[in-house]
């Protein structure tokens, strides 16, 4: 066996009284992929960054952390950052987060593909290698963009293509397939497996558990910080022996989608005719979409990534003001923007941001933004909203001492939680989900689920889903519509769309999470390849 | 070693705010009684000045209008400019932006000089003029720095979740991204500060605001300029007075924003 | 066409403004106007340090016995070009100063010329005659802005003059070169060249002159006079009582129309203190009038003294106890503001409240003319005369500051010009200085020096009050 | 492209004529005219009278506007009431040598205040940090003219190793003489470093903590890069105001330097003209200050623009 090129010893992330991770230890070597799994919160993240030798600000680190070995942890900042220069990178939860708003993405990548190539020529061709492994057309006017104007998928694979083009021994992985669609993800996952292949040590923090499955040569699974269990490939995934192991996988959704029975369809109370939206070059990215939201009854919007649904959510939010159609709620017509609406009208128009964390203003304590829809929409005293918040947030599985906390203070999941429980508390007619469960672990989806439910049902509420996720959209959507590029192309049952999808991108995207679904066989100590 | 680094800020501010607020308690006549520019002797510990005042007594006193007069100048300009920054910078109708801009552009090409003449010329000479022509022609400098500060944080994703969720306009474009302009202003502010003091000091030569006489520390370095080589303390004390309020400001402004960086992050 | 070498060329710092400049010598008024004019251009006389009138152009002249004819023999003087300075010249520059259009500085002094009457005897002799009798006639030949210039001049772009300096190069706003006369009636300058410098800040020709960038710094304050005496990289040429520093109180409306609040004024201010404060002691104590030290003098007025008690107590008499008017001041002269306050502070204790306020230098002293009750005032040296009638007697276009009118005044001085005898007409003279004195609302409190900074090197400067002959002449200088 | 010209065109003219009208009236608020400046302390009514005629004073103050605006919608600026010489050329040559002023002072001030801001905002509140800005701070409320006298002091009359001032030079000819203009440029620069120093510095040790910056260090990128590329542009927003204002001041605000340094430069040439109640000329300048400023201003919102890209997709 070769030699960890990476290896943690102890290692201990606290922030204040709180510890974060406790008593770690691994190794990763060449060629590998470590898989580590956990509950949203666990310390995945914070993991993430400690096996570079950084923290978040406000997190103290102490333990080992050996890269080459060198124990990073001793070095100063400029030390430590020599010291992993062209070794290891990483792909961050947030990608939005991380992409300069101001900087052309293509000039971004250039600059970093100099680090490897000196030359323009390669660097022209290091670029648009690294887009074409991170499944991006690499046409110029891609490069072209700002960040800004990609889809949140596009966005996290312009992100994955910063950490790859600088051919590192290691990359990180925060949750790299969350903003995919079935397709692009297993493509995505099909390519880690290659990079491994070729000796990338690959760190893998995820909730997805068939992408672990898949890709794991070792695998961790972390809990409240510390490392409950670990084995080499993907036993602790087939054959959990810890009672936290067991649950997350006992909790892991199945892709069936049972005919049910065919539910009464109700009148709409959200209707967008002839929507159309094009960017400011003049591209269409919406067209014509003809869509309708009924009252406590869920519709699903899939579709691959940059197809336009984060736009059509905007567009029935008033965040981007439409260039043709309109949207009516009952048989008023909704002003354009949200900046126009009257409050009532934004009361019962709801969305939920795809970005939870560029949701939530870093100043203040969530609860308190979370308290605020009610007390603004509804007129419900600062007291009071701030109880019907805690409830809110407890009903998703969340403590009320973490959303106490600012923004900073929480994990990807937990301000994902946050940010529904907000949309929630305005009691909506219709509230829209943006991607809301991409940093889930499975039991806070399922309990997130039963909360959606329960709107749907008691208040009425009628749901616009957008997501990636076939296991969700089957468990909760009474209809889907399959969205390509910019058009809703095909409407039909959950069950039917599994069953019987109609049209090729449609087959395309039901393949994909079937075989991502489907079990594989149990990995037992790989060799390295 | 921290500690020291703080009461030196400290000190920097202190001890002309300590001299303004008690100096005139402490000191002495400040008519002129001697001959002028004499160096330091028992009578007068600082010499004279230009006017055969004792420069003890006129330091002493002249603190008082510097803070007051600077401070509510600049307390003002920014109570008015910096809200007009904020709402232009939230406007989402881009006509009301622009042109409110270009209007004050047009405030801002006029020459300063030429309203300070002729406000001095047409009697509105007092103190309040004064501070109203200085309010008026920082305005649109702090109105521009302001909004342009205001921009980015203004079309955060945070702002749209603000406005469905029916957060009050002025809540977010107020409160909210003023929050994020803070560093910007406040750093501007105390930039501002010195331009302000010797913008003061030299409409007062004018016949504007104070009267050439005023034992104020910047009209007195005005006032004794041409002693520089003669009487050197009559211009170097008040002038290091000044410079030490202004450091010291803007220290303080640095280590409050330096402190909000750290929380934010 | 010169071609000094530039080491031979003086280089005289001045405060100047800017592009109003022409070197037009009728029009100037500037000190730097006159320097330039009195290198290029000649007058008929010019004034010694106590305005007494000397030669210059003019070799003789004398009046008939009822001082309004007056015979002057000129010397053969040339211009630049070669040709002969005449007497048809004499009258040509004379009548385009009195002619309304010119807008000329000296226009006032030739208002009483009869042109038709005046002729040209000869080539060097001429007849001048007035619808007066003014036996101080003379004084005005050497006024600034009399000078003499070719007859038919309208264009002084390149001008061409008499004097010892010719034109070499001038833009106005900067530099004015000018290159030494040989031709000159009273001997080649020893310098080749002179150029004048434009620098109106003062520190800056302090600075320029201590750096030597040039030779000659026109117009130092007492404050930098005090720096430069100390200093080896300049001696200072300081001439003395050669500004007349006053206050104009306006006579003709309250408060100062009542005697007894004037007086109160006057004894209320301390004119040693005000010397030695604004001044820097570098000045003289005035009486209230002008010209100490001067031809026509009158020294034999009683000293004003500063006396709080009876000040006071004559405000109380006129119910103005606590008065409060406003005095203006301005940059105009740099002693106005200092003065200002201290006079302020002076009548502070006798009970007026006197603010200063500051007006636009520019318009000063037009402004001060019928605005306001009190305003700071100067005059450089003049003839007493020529001062008397130009800011003492009642008549239009007068700078009379105080509004001081009196019949009485007015014969006394008439009386006097029309008087031939020289001491005859100073007793008449100081009989009018004695009236206003008392009644014309002038406080001079003091006399300020006349401050010039030379390079070590340069010989051949002295100090001289403005508007005399001694005053900014380069003929005589030598670079060291 | 085109419409957003033609519409910036039409607002810059509308912005010239009211700073024209303003400056107008302002102009004619103050006490006297040129005719009293002109002939000064001993004039008589008559003579003030003629002068007034023949300057054409006596006119409206309205007609006169309309001639000056006429002239200019013909290009012309109009005649000095002064010196009867053409505005442009008055103004030119002060132009000239401000130009050259301020442009070695830009030249100066732009690379100083990005390097102190950027080193000293990386690490705010180190040693370098603070000792940097208590000297930028103090040059800067230290009064210019005692900067100015001292330096002079020191560096021409004690050393005698540069020019004390810049005596019958003028315009372009400045440029001939380098070292007059060190010394006026160092007051300059050390006035107008200070504001834009302090917005670059709060502007780096905000963004220098950014994801994106944080990120790319994590990637490898190295700190000059970061720094450059991406710390130091997008601090830069409101700096980029205070860049514009710096401009603005160096064009309008050297007064005091050029006093000290026997320079004739815009700053003095305004204050002459307003002086001299010389209308046409001080017209002639502030045409000159507001096209500066909104130039100026344009290139800053453009500047500005490109700086926070995102601003498009706001509804
Ligand atoms: N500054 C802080 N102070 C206190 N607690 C913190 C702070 N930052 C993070 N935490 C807590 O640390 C825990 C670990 O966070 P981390 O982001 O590593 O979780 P995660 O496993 O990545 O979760 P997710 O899957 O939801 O992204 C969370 O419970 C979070 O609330
Ligand atoms: N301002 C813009 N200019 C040009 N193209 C844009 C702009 N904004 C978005 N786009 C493009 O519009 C398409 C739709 O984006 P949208 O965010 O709606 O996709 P999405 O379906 O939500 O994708 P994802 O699943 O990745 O979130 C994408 O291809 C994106 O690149
Ligand atoms: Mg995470
Ligand atoms: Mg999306």
């Amino acid at each position: 066996m070769t030699e960890p090129i990476l290896s943690a010893r102890g290692l201990r992330a606290t922030a204040g009284e709180h510890v974060l991770l406790d008593g770690i230890d691994l190794d990763l070597r060449p060629g590998t992929a470590l898989a580590v799994i956990g509950r949203s919160g666990a310390g995945k993240t914070t993991l993430g960054w400690a096996l570079q030798g950084e923290s978040p600000p406000g997190i103290a680190l102490s333990g080992e952390v050996r890269l080459h070995g060198t124990e990073l942890l001793e070095l100063t900042d400029g030390q430590r950052r020599g010291a992993r220069a062209g070794t290891t990178s990483v792909l961050p939860q947030h990608p939005a987060a991380v992409l300069n708003p101001m900087r052309r993405i293509g000039k971004v990548l250039r600059e970093l593909a100099t680090l490897r190539h000196p030359r323009r020529a390669e660097q022209d061709e290091a670029v648009r290698g690294a887009l074409a492994t991170a499944r991006l057309d690499p046409e110029p006017a891609l490069l072209r963009r700002f960040p800004h104007q990609l889809s949140g998928g596009q966005q996290q694979r312009v992100a994955l293509a910063q950490a790859l083009i600088t051919e590192p021994g290691i990359v990180i992985l925060d949750e790299p397939t969350t903003g995919a669609d079935t397709l692009t993800k297993s493509e995505t996952a099909d390519m880690l497996e290659d990079l491994a292949a070729r000796g990338t040590a690959l760190v893998l923090l995820t909730h997805d558990l068939p992408l672990a499955r898949r890709l794991a040569h070792d695998t961790l699974v972390l809990h409240e910080g510390r490392i409950v269990e670990s084995g080499p490939g993907t036993r602790p995934l087939h054959a959990p022996a810890h009672a936290r192991s067991r649950e997350i996988l006992a909790a892991e959704p199945v892709l069936t989608a049972d005919s049910g029975q065919a539910r009464h369809r109700p009148d709409p109370v959200l209707r967008a005719e002839g929507l159309g939206h094009r960017a400011k070059d003049g591209a269409p990215l919406l067209t014509g979409v003809e869509l309708a939201v009924r009252p406590g009854w869920c519709a699903a919007i899939v579709g691959p990534s940059g197809a336009g649904k984060t736009t059509l959510a905007r567009c029935l939010a008033g965040l981007t003001r439409p260039d043709a159609g309109r949207v009516l709620l009952g048989e008023a017509e909704l002003a354009p923007t949200a900046r126009q609406r009257p409050r009532e009208h934004r009361r019962q128009v709801q969305h939920v941001h795809q970005d939870a964390r560029a949701a939530f203003d870093p100043h203040r304590p969530v609860i308190q933004q979370v308290a605020r829809t009610a007390e603004l929409l509804r007129n419900v005293p600062r007291g009071e909203a701030l109880a019907e918040a805690e409830e809110a947030l407890a009903d998703l599985g969340m403590d009320p001492v973490q959303a106490r906390r600012g923004p900073a203070g929480l994990s990807g999941g937990q301000l994902q939680r946050a940010a529904v429980a907000r949309g929630l508390l305005a009691h909506p007619s219709v509230l829209i989900c943006d991607e809301i469960t991409s940093a889930l672990d499975v039991i806070n989806q399922s309990e997130l689920f039963r909360a959606l439910e329960a709107a749907k049902s008691t208040l009425d509420v009628g749901i616009l889903l957008i997501s990636h996720d076939f296991a969700a959209v089957s468990e909760l959507a009474d209809e889907v519509h399959l969205m390509q590029d910019g058009c809703l192309v095909e409407s039909a049952t959950p069950h039917e769309l599994l069953t019987t999808p109609r049209s090729r991108t449609a087959r395309a995207l039901v393949a994909a999470a079937r075989e991502h679904h489907q079990p594989p066989a149990e990995r037992g100590d790989p060799q390295p390849r | 070693m921290k500690r020291v680094r703080a009461v030196i800020a400290w000190l920097l501010v202190g001890i002309p705010l300590g001299v303004a607020v008690l100096g005139p308690v402490l000191a002495g006549s400040t008519r002129s009684e001697a001959g002028p520019l004499m160096p330091p002797d028992g009578a007068h510990p600082l010499g004279t000045d230009v006017l055969g005042r004792d420069v003890l007594a006129l330091v002493l006193t002249g603190g008082r209008t510097v803070v007051l007069l600077t401070g509510v100048a600049l307390l003002l300009a920014y109570l008015v400019s910096v809200p007009i920054g904020l709402v232009l910078a939230g406007q989402s109708r881009r006509w009301v932006e622009e042109t409110a801009l270009h209007g004050l552009d047009v405030l801002l090409a006029l020459p300063g000089l030429l309203v300070l003449l002729v406000l001095a010329a047409t009697g509105r000479q007092g103190a309040v003029g004064l501070v109203a022509a200085v309010v008026v022609l920082q305005l649109p400098a702090i109105v521009r720095l302001t909004r342009s500060a205001a921009i980015a944080p203004g079309c955060r994703t945070v702002v749209e979740s603000m406005v469905l969720q029916g957060e009050p306009w002025w809540r977010i474009h107020l409160l909210h991204t003023g929050r994020a302009v803070l560093g910007p202003v406040a750093v501007d502010a105390g930039s501002r500060l010195i331009l302000v003091l010797q913008l003061m000091a030299s409409a007062n030569f004018l016949g504007l605001g104070l009267a050439s006489s005023a034992s104020d520390w910047a009209v007195l370095v005005e006032r004794n300029r041409e002693a520089l080589f003669l009487q050197p303390l009559a211009v170097l004390v008040p002038a290091f007075l000044l410079v030490a309020l202004c450091i010291g400001i803007n220290v303080a402004i640095d280590r409050t924003v330096a402190r909000r960086e750290v929380v934010s992050t | 066409a010169g071609g000094a070498a530039r080491g031979d060329r003086l280089r005289a710092a001045f405060p100047t403004s800017g592009a109003k400049e022409s070197l037009d010598p009728h029009t100037s008024s500037l000190f730097v106007d006159q320097a330039r004019a009195k290198a290029l251009f000649d007058t008929l006389v010019t004034y010694g340090d106590d305005m007494s009138v000397l030669p210059h152009l003019a070799e003789s002249w004398e009046p008939d016995g009822t001082g309004t004819r007056w015979l002057i023999r000129l010397r053969g003087a040339r211009f630049h070009d070669g040709r002969p300075v005449t007497a048809e010249d004499v009258l040509y520059s004379y009548r385009r100063i009195a002619d309304p259009a010119t807008s000329a500085t000296a226009a006032k002094q030739f208002a009483t010329v009869d042109f038709a009457a005046s002729r040209a005897r000869s080539a060097t002799e001429l007849e001048i005659v007035l619808s007066a009798p003014n036996f101080e006639f003379p004084s005005a030949w050497g006024a600034p802005g009399a000078e003499i210039v070719p007859a038919g001049s309208t264009d002084f772009r390149a001008p061409v003059g008499s004097g010892p300096f010719r034109f070499h190069d001038f833009h106005p706003g900067s530099s004015a070169v000018f290159t030494r006369f040989d031709g000159h009636w009273a001997g080649a300058p020893e310098l080749a060249g002179l150029e004048f410098v434009p620098v109106n800040e003062e520190s800056a020709r302090v600075s320029a002159l201590l750096s030597g960038q040039v030779h000659y710094a026109h117009d130092i304050g007492a404050n930098a006079a005090r720096r430069l005496e100390g200093d080896q990289r300049a001696q200072l040429l300081s001439a003395a009582r050669s500004t007349m520093q006053a206050v104009a109180f306006k006579v003709d409306r309250p408060p100062f129309h009542d005697p007894r609040v004037l007086q109160a004024a006057l004894l209320g201010v301390d004119r040693r203190a005000l010397v030695d404060v604004a001044l820097s002691g570098k000045g003289e104590v005035g009486n209230d009038l002008f010209g100490k030290g001067l031809r026509h003098y009158a020294t034999e007025v009683g000293q004003r003294t500063r006396d709080v008690g009876r000040a006071a107590a004559l405000l109380r008499e006129a119910g103005a106890d606590g008065l409060q008017f406003e005095l203006l001041t301005s940059g105009a002269d740099p002693y106005f503001e200092p003065a200002a306050t201290l006079i302020a502070q002076q009548l502070g204790d006798v009970g007026l409240r006197a603010t200063p306020r500051v007006r636009p230098s520019e318009t000063y002293f037009s402004d001060i003319k019928d605005q306001g009750v009190a305003a700071l005032t100067r005059t450089a040296a003049l003839p007493v005369a020529t001062f008397l009638e130009q800011r003492m007697i009642r008549g239009s276009g007068n700078n009379n500051y105080t509004r001081f009118q009196s019949p009485e005044f007015d014969a006394l001085f008439s009386a006097a010009l029309a008087t031939a005898d020289e001491a005859q007409r100073s007793r008449l003279l100081a009989e009018a200085q004695q009236m206003a004195h008392e009644r014309s609302g002038l406080m001079v409190w003091g006399f300020s020096n006349w401050n010039v900074a030379v390079a070590p090197g340069v010989r051949g400067l002295r100090a001289a009050p403005p508007n005399s002959l001694d005053w900014a002449r380069f003929d005589h200088a030598v670079l060291g | 492209m085109l419409k957003f010209a033609l519409l910036r065109l039409s607002t810059g003219v509308l912005q010239i004529a009211a700073v024209a009208v303003a400056v107008h009236v302002l102009t004619s608020w103050l006490p006297g005219d040129t005719a009293v400046v002109v002939l000064g302390e001993n004039a008589t009514e008559q003579q003030v009278a003629a002068l007034r005629h023949q300057l054409g004073l006596d006119e409206p103050p309205a007609q006169r506007f309309l001639d000056w605006i006429g002239g200019l919608l013909s290009g012309d600026l109009g005649t000095s009431l002064l010196t009867g010489r053409a505005v442009s050329d008055e103004i030119g040559r002060g132009l000239a040598s401000t130009a050259v002023l301020a442009a070695l002072a830009l030249a100066v001030v732009l690379p100083l205040a990005a390097l102190i801001g950027v080193s000293s905002g990386v690490r705010p509140g180190s040693r370098t940090d603070r000792a940097l800005n208590a000297v930028i701070v103090a040059l800067n409320a230290v009064p210019e003219f005692a900067l100015g006298m001292v330096l002079v002091a020191l560096f021409a009359l004690q050393l005698g190793w540069l020019p004390a001032t810049g005596a019958g030079l003028s315009g372009l000819s400045l440029a001939d003489q380098p070292a007059v203009l060190v010394l006026p440029v160092t007051v300059l620069v050390c006035k107008q470093l200070c504001a834009l120093t302090r917005q670059v510095r709060v502007g780096v040790a905000e963004a220098t903590h950014a994801g994106y910056a944080t990120h790319l260090r994590m990637l490898g990128l190295p700190e000059r890069n970061v720094l450059l590329r991406h710390v130091l542009p997008n601090g830069c927003a409101p700096a980029v105001q205070q860049l514009a204002r710096t401009v603005d001041g160096l064009l309008g605000g050297v007064v005091v330097v050029e006093a000290l340094f026997g320079l004739d430069g815009v700053g003095s040439g305004f204050v002459d003209a307003v002086k001299a109640r010389d209308l046409p000329v001080v017209q002639g300048y502030a045409l000159v200050f507001v096209l500066t400023t909104v130039l100026v201003n344009i290139a800053a919102d453009v500047a500005a623009r490109r700086l926070v890209p995102q601003r498009e997709v706001r509804a």
